[in-house]
């Protein structure tokens, strides 16, 4: 706390606690800086000292054409993946939000407990399945596994919103003439509207990161974080880390724009009024 | 008062499981009159209330809104709009549109249903907030639009869950003179929940005391006061202190209530000697003593355990030496004579026309 | 628009330096799977629709797996040129069935001691025993595959037919492959292979062979391969027309494509990683391209030349465990890595 | 409210369940099936045979792997909550309020980099002639031998689950009532003796919900032990890669799956059922 | 009165940022009395404990203990006890365990510290919950574990803020009297904290009336009701009606001040003619007539606006025409003989001798 009692401070402790910051954080992000830096390295196994500086790399991402189709799939798969979450995610977060049942347990379990099995499990229970009903190794395969990893992220950022939402409001909506339908439509999804976008940007980030899972499902229509694996157990190419920096500048913006929009100061007010 | 009720619950009961939380409910609402529900926290005010809205289902009885039984009815088709507590207005609508909701879910036209709005933020003086989001009202302007948000749709009955109770005192005060002026000016019936015997007394015309999901006493705030009807209700208000005892005649023939802490005289009140009963005495009745009083009232003695000052006047709590507490109101000009002290023992006295008998 | 043909390969089969020519000759458009390890492909085509995957390159041994499986198509041995072909390759083992042809063979390789030549002369590097060598312990790196490894471990032992061996062969090598054991720095897949050997992370390899130093070389890494006294290990990728293929015709035609002198010389130049080829008109056709890489990998009339090697017996197949079942072979390699 | 679901409440419900019963749960129990099928010919075939069990139960390797996983990932867990805590309670008390929103933005970042691009580029720092040794030699020491091997393996596990840890510490730390550390102080608890008696206690349930997030991502994960601990000692995410290298062994594969599944709802049970011990 | 303070501030200001919370505050604590500090919300109360506490840093000035300045020591080296609003127990520990921290934190042997707890578990009455877990007691119970737990250092100062706000009525008035009654029993020296007047009155020997970082008033209750010394006290104890006006001598020469709403007589107390000052007169003293009042007593004509019914007493809201609002406060015998309506004007009045002067 900035206001505390400098007699109950130590300034050495202080000082070391924030010089241990720094370093964790220069932890956290060496390995990110450092494919930055090796993208644009002119030798083909990064070593160092650092060869010539060089868009080589980028140059031969962007003109494999694996590449821009890896990367029409992982958008492909992203949006619809983001979108089929978020009805799901908003589905089960208004369920446990508003019912009460028996089994809800169960109900909340299915709906939350899928990122807690490990990827290569999943991937391979995914294809093992997938492959029994004629699903697996297309867009759709990976589609149907990335939903299911992804809408418990949703229905996690749904169902805080909806925590934020008073108990009164839809009964209040009820209760001025308006049908359950009309509720919805009227007071829920507006009051959840900035959840529902961020939940939008959550899961399309999560799904276009996800390799592990479709490797094993996607067949021959690869996304483009399989085809950074392939990159790395069959060449190991300088173009990961192009492609990682690509990745990471794209998954940064959503990340931006959802945090813009979630924190809106003006969405932040209204929330306050209720 | 021969009217037609505006509303009846016929033999209402409402469980959550296996908890009952409204058992067996007679109550007529009259045609325009102002109905308040007191009771203590959990006992069934809020979920009579829902019932009436639609928003809960009775587990057993009739409800009829003028004469037609709505048990079936959805919350949506029935015009029975409710303020709530928490206000629940429509965070991410303007003031004029959450007035105007329950117009467009009637499916009134733009221009119409925004005319009414109009008019009711006229008269509930908050027109130049029109187009504000709710985060900029204060409390008091937020709980106006609350209640044009009901009115509008001009409502026989209108539904009132402690509104007031998230306002500071002020603001309290002032708006509990906008309410009852409100219904008076339109004739419409308000059913009023609330907590405070203040806010029920100086608006209702009628007052309904509940207690563990059953109705105590329906009736005129003057008649609670004076007379509670049961033990509970004495209790409740706690403006009285309760002696339980056994009713009998005094040495002299007159009617008198043994209690553990002494016989005590009625005024003219009876019941058959022997049975239970409880005497209760407005606490603003009592006097306090340092001599013991002269015969012929009723009087005990006891120590002075606590003081509690507030403004105008002080409660001094006293205990009898068989653990009875006793609380007695009085201004400070009146305590001025006397060398209060905690732990001293003083006598205290009431008259016997200030005794009132309840039943449990 | 272009017939799309898909592909299940090794990464750089269908890449532009391989099919840009063939594609724009027959309008079509390749569409690759790569996969990264044999087992890896079998799971794939296990678990996709017939039909799939039109072309299919596979080592030897997996070729014998696909047909047992029925994931690929018998062929027209007249449909290709094998009388181009030296004739140690017109009628390769685990192609055929009988006389019934499954898989046209497409290029090869030697698997001998891959080394750092910072670390190791060539003549050190000339006997498997060198892995032994105290210098290279925690350097020795295994590609992480049981069979050429454990087939090397076999040369070494004296086993004339290094996947042919009785029990008391096979428990000798199982033996002498543990001594190995505290000399290995990793086990690695063929990325890792690549980056241990280029960082000097590794300074020796067993199971690889030219494919891999070879494309290092090209980039400059101080690493080669040798076929060491005790005999090399010789590869193979085959082309195949998957099983319910809708597109058999054009799938044959690049087979035909590749498999043809052309196709060889190019196929022995492949950008991703180096081979030898099969068909001798291939090596003419190379020698007059790029005499230097056919000189290189030993592709020039001779002797030391690969197809020597080969005639002089210092290469043996690598093919599945005859006396034993793979999975023998396959939890041994499990319980080494482990121990 | 809340009484029976309607066809309104059903239009909400359901996709969810429907979904992850069909997509989820099916090949979870699939993969029960799978494990007792068998391999014939490289083909697996239905059947009811316990022989995959068996014969990975029976198997030295597999109990040696599942060690070696639970072990690392347990020091993972354990290593990445220590090397966390420091930082999450700096940002939770230490900074300022625009200070705490920056830091956590910066933690979130790494959720949105490919975890993948990130081993690959820490094999650049680990290895012989890499960042650090080279580094190192500019003052004379080393080369140290520290690409694959455990620690290299561990130091991915901690790349993985760090930011995760620190954030879930610190939003476990964030919420600790601030007058239970005053109170402490002026009951002359000095600062270091308040974080053990009053701000770790507080935050249990927290600190241990991290930690076995820590446990899941690593025990599962197969990228840092191949590509950073040079596959040995074996895991089981690289047994299961191994195993279905004897001609689709598949059933098999399934079996340490489901072994791994039944191990980290075990673990997650006791983590959970420790975390609030003696809670209401 | 004469022995040295306990503690004292000496022109104490804290400030956060450019906002100054406390502004050179001088304030003696002597040892043994009971002080409560009361004042509008965000006035600087808890900071000023807090200051003694050592959780925050004076901006300027000393504060001594016994004495000694002791702005330099931190938190965990002054024997300062608190007990927080939110009472602030480790959910973590039992009852004993909270009980025992702060022997703990001494070094003090674990046979020891348990008997020294238990002793005091014992006096707190809430022996029998020793190994309870915090979330299993009740309200009243959690109140006396935080005071067992800073008490069982046998602190010389006690320092409490808003300790009882979270209890209900009832348990509060009891709590009271366990609180005033231990202060009196330790003779620890008790610095209060509270928002409540009925808390402070009842229970201080002194009271501090602060406003905005500063102190307005100090002194007894009785003190500070009667003869509240600056129109801040007076409009914040609430219980007065207050005129701002000018002073004047009226025609016959008396002592007199000018307000928008008349003129009115004072008794003896005056200032120089002209001087802006504020008449204050306690809602108590003001009566209610139908009929214009004889002359000699001060009296203004209101329109009635509002009514507060509290029980013993209600309170009636009038509003002059100048706009005024006059607040009076009866028993319900008063009002009995009047004719209360909404609307209607009425007489109020009050004698000269209940007015009280104030200035700024
Ligand atoms: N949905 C529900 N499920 C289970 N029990 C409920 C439900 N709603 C109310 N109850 C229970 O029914 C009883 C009556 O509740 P109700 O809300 O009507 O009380 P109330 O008189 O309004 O109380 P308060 O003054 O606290 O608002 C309470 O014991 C409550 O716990
Ligand atoms: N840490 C802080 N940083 C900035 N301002 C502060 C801080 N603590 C208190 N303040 C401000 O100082 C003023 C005094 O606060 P303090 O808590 O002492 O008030 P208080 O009299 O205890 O009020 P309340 O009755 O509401 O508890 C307030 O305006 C508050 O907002
Ligand atoms: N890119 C893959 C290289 C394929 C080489 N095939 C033969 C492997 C022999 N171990
Ligand atoms: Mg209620
Ligand atoms: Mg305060």
């Amino acid at each position: 706390m900035s206001t505390e009692n400098p007699a109950n401070r130590n300034p050495v402790v202080n000082g070391a606690l924030k010089l241990y910051v720094v370093l964790a954080y220069l932890f956290v992000f060496a390995p990110i800086l450092a494919s930055f830096v090796f993208s644009f390295n002119a030798d083909r196994f990064p070593s160092i000292p650092l060869g010539g500086f060089s868009t080589e790399w980028y140059r031969a991402v962007a003109s494999d054409p694996l590449v821009w189709e890896g990367l029409r799939n992982t958008l492909l798969v992203g949006v619809v993946v983001s979108v089929i979450s978020t009805v799901l995610g908003f589905g089960a977060a208004y369920t446990d939000y508003r019912y009460n049942f028996l089994g809800k347990q169960i109900y909340l379990a299915l709906a939350l407990l899928p990122p807690t099995i490990p990827v290569v499990i999943m991937g391979l229970a995914m294809l093992a399945f997938l492959s029994r009903v004629n699903l697996s190794g297309d867009a759709l395969a990976v589609i149907i596994a990335h939903v299911v990893i992804c809408s418990p992220f949703a229905m996690a950022v749904i169902r805080l919103r909806l925590s934020q939402m008073d108990p009164s409001l839809e009964p209040a909506a009820w209760n001025l003439g308006a049908s359950e339908w009309a509720a919805m439509r009227h007071v829920v999804i507006p009051f959840c509207r900035p959840a529902i976008l961020g939940a939008l940007f959550v899961t399309m980030a999560v799904s276009f990161d996800e390799f592990a899972i479709a490797w094993f499902v996607s067949g021959l229509n690869e996304t483009l974080p399989v085809k950074v694996l392939g990159f790395l157990q069959g060449q190991v190419s300088p173009r990961i880390n192009a492609i990682g920096s690509f990745v990471f500048v794209t998954t940064m913006t959503l990340l931006i724009l959802a945090q813009l929009l979630l924190g809106r100061p003006d969405a932040t007010k209204k929330e306050n009024a209720s | 008062m021969t009217q037609d009720p505006l509303v009846s619950f016929e033999g209402v009961a409402k469980r959550f499981g296996t908890y009952t939380a409204v058992q067996k409910m007679d109550l007529d609402i009259r045609q325009g009159e102002f109905l308040a529900l007191m009771g203590s926290s959990g006992c069934g005010k809020t979920t009579t209330l829902r019932m009436l809205a639609g928003l809960e289902a009775p587990s057993e009885g009739i409800i009829r809104l003028s004469g037609k039984p709505i048990n079936d009815l959805p919350s949506w088709s029935r015009d029975t709009p409710m303020v709530w507590q928490s206000l629940a207005l429509f965070p991410f609508l303007s003031v004029i549109e959450n007035v105007e909701f329950a117009l467009k879910m009637r499916g009134m036209g733009r221009a119409e249903r925004r005319a009414r709005a109009e008019q009711w933020l006229d008269r509930m003086q908050i027109a130049e907030f029109a187009d504000r989001n709710i985060s900029q009202l204060s409390g008091g302007q937020r709980q106006r639009v609350a209640l044009a948000r009901s009115l509008v749709v001009e409502p026989q009955i209108l539904l009132l869950d402690e509104p007031l109770s998230a306002l500071d005192a002020a603001l309290k005060v002032r708006m509990q003179s906008v309410l009852k002026q409100l219904q008076r000016e339109t004739g419409i019936t308000f059913v009023y929940v609330t907590h405070s015997q203040s806010e029920a007394f100086s608006m209702a015309d009628r007052v309904v005391i509940m207690s563990r999901g059953r109705i105590e006493q329906i009736g005129t705030p003057q008649e609670i006061y004076r007379t509670p009807r049961t033990r509970f209700v004495a209790d409740f208000l706690g403006s009285s202190n309760i002696f339980p005892g056994t009713l009998q005649a005094d040495a002299q023939g007159r009617a008198a209530i043994a209690t553990d802490s002494g016989t005590f005289l009625l005024d003219g009140q009876h019941g058959a000697a022997g049975q239970a009963a409880s005497l209760t005495v407005l606490d603003t009745r009592m006097q306090v003593h340092e001599q013991r009083p002269a015969p012929g009232v009723n009087a005990v003695e006891a120590r002075m355990i606590g003081e509690e000052f507030t403004g105008a006047t002080a409660t001094l709590y006293f205990e009898t030496p068989r653990g009875q507490e006793i609380r007695v109101q009085k201004s400070h000009e009146d305590l001025a004579d006397l060398s209060v002290a905690m732990g001293r023992s003083f006598h205290l006295s009431w008259s016997p026309a200030d005794s009132h008998l309840v039943h449990e | 628009a272009p017939t799309e043909l898909t592909m299940l390969a090794w990464y750089g089969h269908a890449e532009p330096d391989m099919v840009a020519e063939f594609e724009a000759a027959n309008n079509v458009k390749f569409v690759p799977k790569y996969y990264t390890g044999g087992d890896n492909m079998l799971g794939l085509i296990s678990q996709s629709p017939p039909g799939t995957f039109d072309v299919i390159l596979s080592d030897a041994e997996y070729v014998q797996q696909l047909n047992a499986a029925g994931y690929i198509e018998p062929l027209d041995p007249a449909d290709y040129a094998f009388d181009e072909f030296f004739p140690e390759f017109q009628k390769f083992p685990g192609h055929w069935d009988g006389d019934t042809l499954y898989s046209v063979i497409t290029r090869f390789g030697f698997l001998g001691v891959a080394y750092n030549t910072d670390a190791l002369t060539e003549a050190e590097a000339s006997t498997y025993d060198v892995f032994w060598d105290p210098r290279l312990t925690a350097k020795v790196g295994h590609f992480d595959w049981h069979l050429p490894n454990l087939g090397q471990m076999s040369l070494l032992n004296g086993n004339p037919s290094p996947y042919d061996i009785d029990e008391a062969a096979w428990e000798a090598v199982k033996e002498k492959t543990l001594t190995l054991r505290p000399q290995v720095g990793g086990f690695f897949d063929y990325g890792g292979t690549f980056s241990s050997l280029d960082n000097g992370q590794m300074l020796a390899f067993a199971g690889i062979g030219d494919w891999i130093t070879g494309t290092l070389e090209r980039s400059g890494a101080k690493v080669r391969s040798v076929i060491p006294e005790q005999g090399g290990l010789q590869w193979t990728e085959s082309f195949s027309i998957g099983k319910g293929s809708a597109k058999a015709d054009l799938a044959r035609a690049w087979i035909q494509y590749v498999t043809s002198a052309q196709g060889q010389a190019k196929s022995a130049q492949m950008a991703a990683y180096p081979a030898l080829i099969p068909n001798q008109k291939g090596w003419e056709v190379l020698n007059a391209e790029n005499p230097a890489e056919a000189k290189r990998q030993g592709m020039v009339d001779g002797p030391g030349s690969a197809i020597d090697l080969i005639r002089t017996g210092r290469i043996q197949y690598r093919q599945l465990p005859v006396q034993q079942s793979l999975e023998d072979w396959n939890d041994f390699w499990s319980d080494y890595k482990g121990a | 409210m809340g009484r029976r679901i309607s066809a309104y409440g059903l239009t909400f419900s359901l996709p969810m369940l429907i979904w992850q019963l069909l997509f989820f749960v099916f090949p979870l129990v699939f993969l029960i099936a799978l494990s007792f099928w068998t391999v014939r010919n490289f083909r697996m075939q239905p059947d009811f045979d316990t022989v995959n069990w068996t014969t990975m139960y029976g198997r030295a390797i597999f109990w040696q792997a599942y060690g070696t996983t639970l072990a690392l990932a347990a020091g993972a867990a354990v290593l990445t909550s220590l090397l966390a805590f420091p930082v999450a309670y700096a940002i939770s008390f230490k900074l300022s309020d625009r200070a705490r929103r920056w830091a956590i933005m910066l933690m979130v970042i790494p959720f949105f980099t490919s975890y993948l691009v990130r081993i690959y580029s820490w094999q650049v720092f680990l290895s012989d002639a890499g960042i650090i040794n080279v580094m190192l030699g500019w003052i004379g020491l080393g080369p140290y031998g520290l690409l694959n091997t455990p620690g290299a393996t561990l130091l991915g596990f901690v790349t993985l689950a760090f930011p995760l840890v620190v954030l879930l510490q610190l939003f476990s730390l964030i919420f600790i009532d601030r007058t239970l550390i005053e109170a402490a102080h002026n009951m002359r608890c000095g600062r270091l003796r308040t974080v053990f008696a009053v701000v770790i206690p507080s935050a249990r349930v927290g600190l241990v919900i991290a930690a076995l997030f820590a446990f899941i991502l690593s025990f599962g994960d197969f990228v840092s032990p191949i590509y950073l601990g040079g596959g040995d000692p074996t895991t089981l995410s690289i047994l299961i890669t191994d195993t279905t290298k004897s001609g689709q062994q598949w059933p098999r594969a399934a079996v340490i799956a489901l072994t791994m599944i039944v191990t980290l709802m075990a673990v997650a049970f006791l983590s959970i059922r420790f975390a609030y011990r003696g809670r209401k």
